[in-house]
């Protein structure tokens, strides 16, 4: 099971063992980590949630995508779900290519692409408050159950 | 009938994780609008909408038995 | 001690952990490792030789430069010598920074100045002889020892 | 006296991983024609060299007690 979503610490490792082969020169991962400093905002932990099954599918669908356009590369994505710490790994992307600047590409075309279609969700927790974070640009984030007034008049 | 699947903020909104009701000859569009109005959901227009976990374009015909999800903009990664 | 020269195997995780800070939201790796196949031709092992403390300085060059070039950034990076058979592991660069785009940049730019500045060569065998690599783009090769006529009319 | 390292095929070339020899007052453009002619070394116009552990241009002037290394194009990563 090259894609995952895990309730517990990601071995990564493990996830880089999946994409080890013969005939790849170059393996990229990208270790998606829990920062404490957001535009000056201080986090004290996240929490992920995820439609489980389907983000299980989408990460298959990056998987082929990322097959279909880079030649040889070999693709394994896990993605952590639950509360999260500061510097806790989130997500793990391992890719392995025979040359390495496909490596880094389809590598950033993955974790791009988790960001536009992956049904997972995360929920910052500050000292005063919480927030669902509502895109991957981490620009629209919906108050959770508050609306402000600027969104009722959107 | 239909499952219909609250995820993030929605879940938090609509208070529920799911609910049941009959969707059948429905499109996403009016169950969407059927669903904002039960449970005085806003920000709707921005959500993404699933069939049996595969995106599904607003006009799309629900099924019976189909499994509906609402996909707020994701945030993973 | 972020940059190194190995002996022996790589322990990727460790060379992660020395990157890790709470002001990361990324971390990216590179790993090079050993190609059965280059053009067609099967490599049976590699030997990687270093001039070892001027190519440990060089490392910590490359660190230096990242620093400056990327805010934030923190950089570790081993390099192993000695024999190396298919699929092990012959560098591991990992950079974390506080945003992706950056760690991907960053770690990329170490992987092209190591194939430029880092005294560490490597020697291809393959069935039918051995050869020390050239340069870091694989099209300049030094016959061992037994120069070519093309060679002499350069 | 000077230590002169070699490495990769130029210590295939020259047999020998170092050499002492006296190279005070010369240049590296100097150390190398004289190495070259002596270990019948081809190709070292492609080699770059280090003195003390860092590149060193072809009309420096090397110093007693300077460690040299020819540093051929360089294959790691």
């Amino acid at each position: 099971m090259n894609f995952e979503i895990a309730k517990d610490a990601i071995d990564i490792q493990s996830v880089i063992d999946k994409v080890v082969q013969r005939d790849a020169g170059a393996i990229t991962t990208f270790i998606g980590t829990v920062r404490e400093l957001t535009k000056g905002k201080k986090t004290l932990y996240l929490v992920y949630e995820a439609y489980e099954p389907m983000a299980v599918k989408k990460l298959e669908q990056i998987g082929a995508e990322i097959k279909e356009r880079w030649e040889g590369a070999e693709v394994a994505i896990t993605h952590r779900v639950g509360k999260l710490d500061i510097t806790d790994v989130a997500v793990v992307i391992a890719v392995s290519t025979p040359h390495r600047a496909d490596a880094y590409e389809a590598n950033r075309y993955a974790i791009e692409r988790i960001k536009e279609i992956v049904p997972i969700w995360k929920k910052e927790h500050w000292e005063d408050g919480q927030e669902w974070i509502g895109n991957q640009l981490e620009t629209v984030a919906y108050p959770t159950g508050k609306p402000e007034e600027a969104d009722l008049n959107e | 009938m239909n499952k219909i699947l609250f995820f993030a903020h929605l879940r938090d909104e609509a208070g529920e994780e799911s609910i049941s009701l009959d969707a059948e000859g429905k499109t996403v569009e009016e169950l969407k609008q059927m669903v904002a109005e039960q449970y005085q959901m806003k920000r709707l227009d921005s959500v993404m909408t699933a069939i049996n976990e595969e995106f599904a374009p607003g006009d799309e015909v629900i099924k019976a038995g189909d499994v509906i999800a609402f996909i707020p903009p994701v945030s993973g990664g």
